[in-house]
């Protein structure tokens, strides 16, 4: 039994790879759970984002098929930078108009 | 045991480490460097995945680009030093104790879940497959992105200057 | 697999330390000839006799023995971690660098896409320790250094992309082989900036590129004294302000380098076969990139400081226009030769 | 879009233009000098630091005088009658010991001024202007060249001579008031117009002069005046030893100061004129004024012996005005009046008798003049000398 836990644990596998991307993904939904502040919350996507990424590449890794993962994993890096550049001017914009970025405080609808 | 494993759990710590540092650093700047941290650390395990040019287009992008975007969406939106970057946390407690047992319980699948696993020579390079398949089968997503990257900064720009027009 | 390989690992990756070390030395000597040379004077003279060559030896022995500050207000961590992240990422750029036809750190595929994502790494480093500073001139400099190095990472990437079109490899390595001989016109050497026009501009523009991202003079904004003090070293001093200047003239290398491999045939010498080889090799490439870096510093003493307007508009409305228009040309003159 | 390259392509020629001008220097020879190894050529009017061939110094104390910073001290010591110092390289006599040279280079401000009026050119600005130090005590530079054993000694043999002199006038002084009490009783109020006259007489006239010595009552008070003389007129000193020769007693210590300081000489006289007329009223000022009615009547009582010395000195003296002080220490009020002329005239003797005139009368009454007072009866006239020396 303690040997198999060893051995296990030394050799790191797609299991691994899997467990911290779960712990990455829940980690990023606390964060844009509890933080009110919107960039905070955009940290919290992009930790997603990356547990999303690391998923695809371990699967990539450790089974048949092999670059279409990488791939996914590059179409999301882009998407990532593109939401955030566009995330952050709508941020920029909702500090001049609220002169705050706490998302409790951004309830009106009618702009 | 190995470098690699050693170097694995290291890289691993790093950052899961630092990513849960940031749900309970109360400095918005502090998380995120932090959030560089994780960055790095998920760039060095795609390294140990053999995804060697998403480890440097994760550092490229992530790491050169979107956290400077970040870190300079922070320093715009607040009014400069470190007491003014302190943030609200809500429901700490109980968001964290919920997915607490939400991680509990993927990890319990993940481990009982028998995956099928091809264990493949290490590849030589990625970044030859890569490009064929990117101006072969990928072609279309590709352009598509190109398209949906151009209209996002020209989105993002427009709505840049919009804001000086409104001043 | 030659004897440079068959190193132990620890031995084999600090080479590039050894290097950096000696060179760092040197070029804080030279730097200070240069000025005063062109000054007409005669920099320092006085320690180690010829010429004062033992200047920089001086400089560091004082500073080993300065008094290590940390403002109070600091954020400590940050504060301690900055220059260190700053050199690591200097550093690590290092490992594709091909110093000669026989050692080169990390014979990687994808080589200079590496250095150019680990040198992003600078930037969020000057950010870490102009925030960490917590002052006022620390903050404007690093978000200053910030918005530059990321501005001109774009046509650094355009231009090096012109080279890798033509070379047609992202291995460093590869890229110098490829510029081996000596046939371009008959009597140039084989380099890259010899053998299509469009290079030539591809080059001024990686070089003016490089100046801004190593943040030398006319694009020291982060650094201007008169108005910033020192930028974000200001709060710096002792040991950690000179980790600041090492990852500083390292970075300059490394850029210098760079340019050297992908426009001046890398370890290749100049006279085809002639003074060849390995060692030779190093030579040539340590010569040509340190040739690049007189440049570097031969402007520093000429030119006055761009202002910080001047600086973006040479960037989005020069620079990387004219980067894109080149980089189509070079791929149409490669279709059509 | 032209515009815009025919910009680009300006800024690239400036740059290279600009790049051409520093490559050119950077090859181009370099302006430093090594300096701790090579050194310039001052040029040869450099002013650097001063120097004092203190061989060639006769202590006239005109270089401390043109100092508009004060840096240059000087102090001086009349020698004896019967030393001789030697003379300067120029051929001047030296009469004076120099106990104290000193010049502070830290105040110096490098004007040259010193070196103008020296006589003997003994003080001159040398090409040495590495004379930095941590400490600015080590600025002040000594060039006195005599022990402090020696200066006690010349000192004290200085201070005897004064006071023998002085007995001598105030003798002579004391001789020459019974006598004019005798001889002229109507003269007695008119004072005043005497001393005037008698002043003119003594510059233009030596042999008057000796007339005048009978009248000298305020001999002792002369000690002091003499020594100021003594600076502006050097060369004149010759005149007064002779005087020194007829005083008995006292007589001695006056020629001695007379000898170093030659102006002194005329002094005597002026105050000599006024004396006359005085010495009778005086004594009976010196009842209404306590401190100086001491004075007064020892002077008196020297008269007689004084009277000869005095004539020789008259003969030579241009620079009165040192004199007129003189005088009016033995007459108390005088002393107040007369300095502040001297000051301004050295050279203009002529006009200080004229004001000495006046004083006599009612002024010896009024002021009791502290300085003088104190200084006539004793035997301190040889200090006060010094004193003076040095203002």
């Amino acid at each position: 039994m303690e040997n198999e836990l060893i051995q296990w644990l030394s050799q790191p596998g797609l299991t691994h790879y899997l467990m911290i991307g779960a712990l990455l993904f829940c980690i990023g939904i606390t964060l844009v759970l509890t933080r009110r502040n919107v960039i905070m919350i955009l940290m919290g996507i992009e930790l997603i984002l990356n547990s999303v990424n690391l998923n695809f590449i371990a699967f990539s890794r450790f089974s048949v098929i092999t670059l279409d993962g990488h791939l996914t994993a590059l179409f999301l890096i882009i998407l990532a930078a593109a939401e955030a550049a566009v995330a952050l001017a709508i941020v920029l914009n909702i500090y001049n108009r609220f002169k705050t970025i706490d998302i409790d405080e951004i309830s009106l609808l009618k702009g | 045991m190995e470098l690699t494993t050693l170097l694995f759990y290291f890289f691993s710590l790093l950052t899961i480490g630092s990513a849960i540092f940031m749900v309970f650093s109360k400095n918005i700047v502090h998380a995120a460097f932090a959030l560089m941290f994780t960055l790095l650390g998920v760039a060095a395990l795609y390294v140990l995945l053999f995804a060697d040019f998403i480890a440097a287009t994760q550092i490229l992008v992530y790491v050169g680009g979107i956290l400077i975007l970040i870190l300079f969406g922070v320093m715009l939106t607040t009014k400069g030093f470190t007491d003014n970057l302190k943030t609200l946390t809500t429901n700490l407690r109980p968001v964290s104790v919920v997915m607490t047992l939400v991680a509990a319980g993927m990890i319990y699948v993940l481990l009982t879940t028998t995956w099928p696993v091809a264990e493949i020579a290490e590849p030589e390079g990625t970044i030859t497959g890569l490009g064929t398949l990117l101006l072969k089968e990928y072609i279309l997503p590709f352009q598509v992105t190109g398209v949906l990257l151009l209209v996002a900064i020209i989105g993002a720009l427009l709505m840049a200057t919009k804001v000086k027009h409104q001043q | 697999m030659t004897w440079l390989e068959s190193l132990p690992l620890a031995v084999f990756v600090m080479i590039p330390l050894v290097i950096i070390l000696i060179y760092a030395l040197f070029a804080i000597w030279m730097e200070r000839k240069v000025a005063g040379f062109i000054q007409d004077r005669l920099g320092p003279m006085r320690v180690g006799g010829w010429h004062g060559w033992a200047q920089s030896f001086a400089d560091l022995l004082k500073l080993i023995q300065k008094e290590d500050i940390i403002p109070a207000e600091a954020s400590k961590f940050l504060f301690r971690f900055a220059p260190f992240l700053m050199f690591a990422a200097s550093y690590a750029a290092f490992a594709v660098i091909p110093f000669s036809s026989a050692y080169m750190g990390s014979n990687i595929d994808i080589g200079v896409f590496y250095l150019l994502a680990i040198t992003s790494l600078l930037t969020i480093s000057v950010i870490m320790a102009g925030w960490a500073s917590n002052n006022k001139w620390s903050l404007l400099g690093a978000m200053r250094t910030a918005a530059q190095m990321v501005s001109y990472e774009v046509p650094t990437i355009m231009a090096v992309l012109s080279v890798i079109i033509v070379a047609g490899s992202l291995n460093l390595m590869t890229v110098t082989e490829m510029q081996s001989g000596n046939d371009t016109l008959g009597f140039l050497p084989n380099w890259l900036i010899f053998q299509n026009p469009f290079l030539l501009v591809a080059f001024v523009i990686f070089f003016i590129s490089i100046l801004a991202e190593s943040h030398r003079v006319p694009f020291d904004l982060p650094e201007s004294e008169s108005e910033l003090v020192a930028g974000f070293q200001t709060e710096y001093s002792g040991m950690r302000w000179a980790m600041f200047m090492l990852a500083e003239y390292a970075d300059m290398l490394l850029l210098s380098l760079l340019g050297a491999v992908l426009f001046f045939g890398g370890w290749n010498s100049p006279f085809g076969g002639f003074m060849d080889g390995p060692i030779w090799g190093f030579f040539w490439f340590m010569f040509k990139g340190m040739i690049l870096v007189f440049v570097m510093m031969w402007i520093r003493w000429t030119l006055p400081r761009y202002r910080v307007d001047q600086l973006m508009y040479l960037c989005w409305s020069i620079l990387i226009p004219l980067s894109f228009i080149n980089f189509v040309l070079i791929a149409l003159w490669e279709m059509l030769f | 879009m032209v515009h815009s390259f025919k910009q680009g392509w300006q800024t690239l020629k400036s740059i290279f233009t600009g790049m051409g001008i520093t490559i050119r220097h950077f090859f181009g020879p370099s302006v430093t000098l090594q300096y701790p190894d090579e050194r310039d050529v001052l040029p040869k009017l450099a002013r650097s630091k001063l120097f004092v061939n203190i061989d060639d110094c006769i202590g006239c104390n005109l270089c401390a005088r043109a100092c508009p910073v004060n840096c240059i001290d000087i102090e001086t010591v009349k020698a004896g009658a019967d030393v001789d110092l030697g003379k300067t390289s120029n051929g001047s006599q030296k009469r004076l010991w120099i106990s104290r040279f000193v010049i502070d280079m830290a105040k110096c401000m490098y004007c040259d001024l010193c070196t103008y009026p020296c006589p003997t050119d003994c003080i001159y600005m040398v090409q040495e202007y590495e004379y930095s130090d941590f400490n600015r005590d080590n600025l002040v530079y000594k060039f006195s060249n005599l022990t402090p054993e020696k200066i006690a000694e010349v000192k004290e043999t200085a201070r005897i001579e004064a006071e023998e002199a002085e007995k001598k006038k105030a003798e002579e002084a004391a001789a020459k008031a019974a006598r004019a009490s005798k001889a002229s009783d109507s003269r007695p109020s008119s004072v005043p117009g005497a001393a005037r006259g008698i002043p003119g007489s003594a510059k233009g006239i030596p042999g008057k002069a000796k007339g005048i010595p009978g009248a000298s009552k305020g001999v002792p008070g002369k000690a002091q005046g003499i020594p100021g003389a003594a600076k502006s007129i050097p060369g004149k000193a010759k005149g007064i030893p002779g005087a020194a020769k007829g005083v008995p007693g006292k007589a001695k210590s006056i020629p001695g100061t007379a000898k170093g300081v030659p102006g002194a000489a005329k002094s005597v006289p002026t105050a000599a004129k006024g004396v006359p007329g005085k010495a009778k009223g005086v004594p009976g000022a010196a009842k209404g004024v306590p401190g100086k009615a001491k004075s007064v009547p020892t002077a008196a009582k020297n008269v007689p012996g004084k009277a000869k010395s005095i004539p020789g000195t008259a003969k030579g003296v241009p620079g009165k005005a040192k004199s007129v002080p003189t005088s009016a220490k033995s007459v108390p009020g005088k002393a107040k009046s007369v300095p502040g002329t001297a000051k301004s005239v050295p050279g203009k003797a002529k006009g200080v008798p004229g004001k000495a005139k006046g004083v006599p009368g009612g002024g010896a009454a009024k002021v009791p003049g502290k300085s003088t007072a104190k200084q006539v009866p004793g035997k301190k006239p040889p200090k006060e000398n010094k004193d003076n020396n040095t203002d």
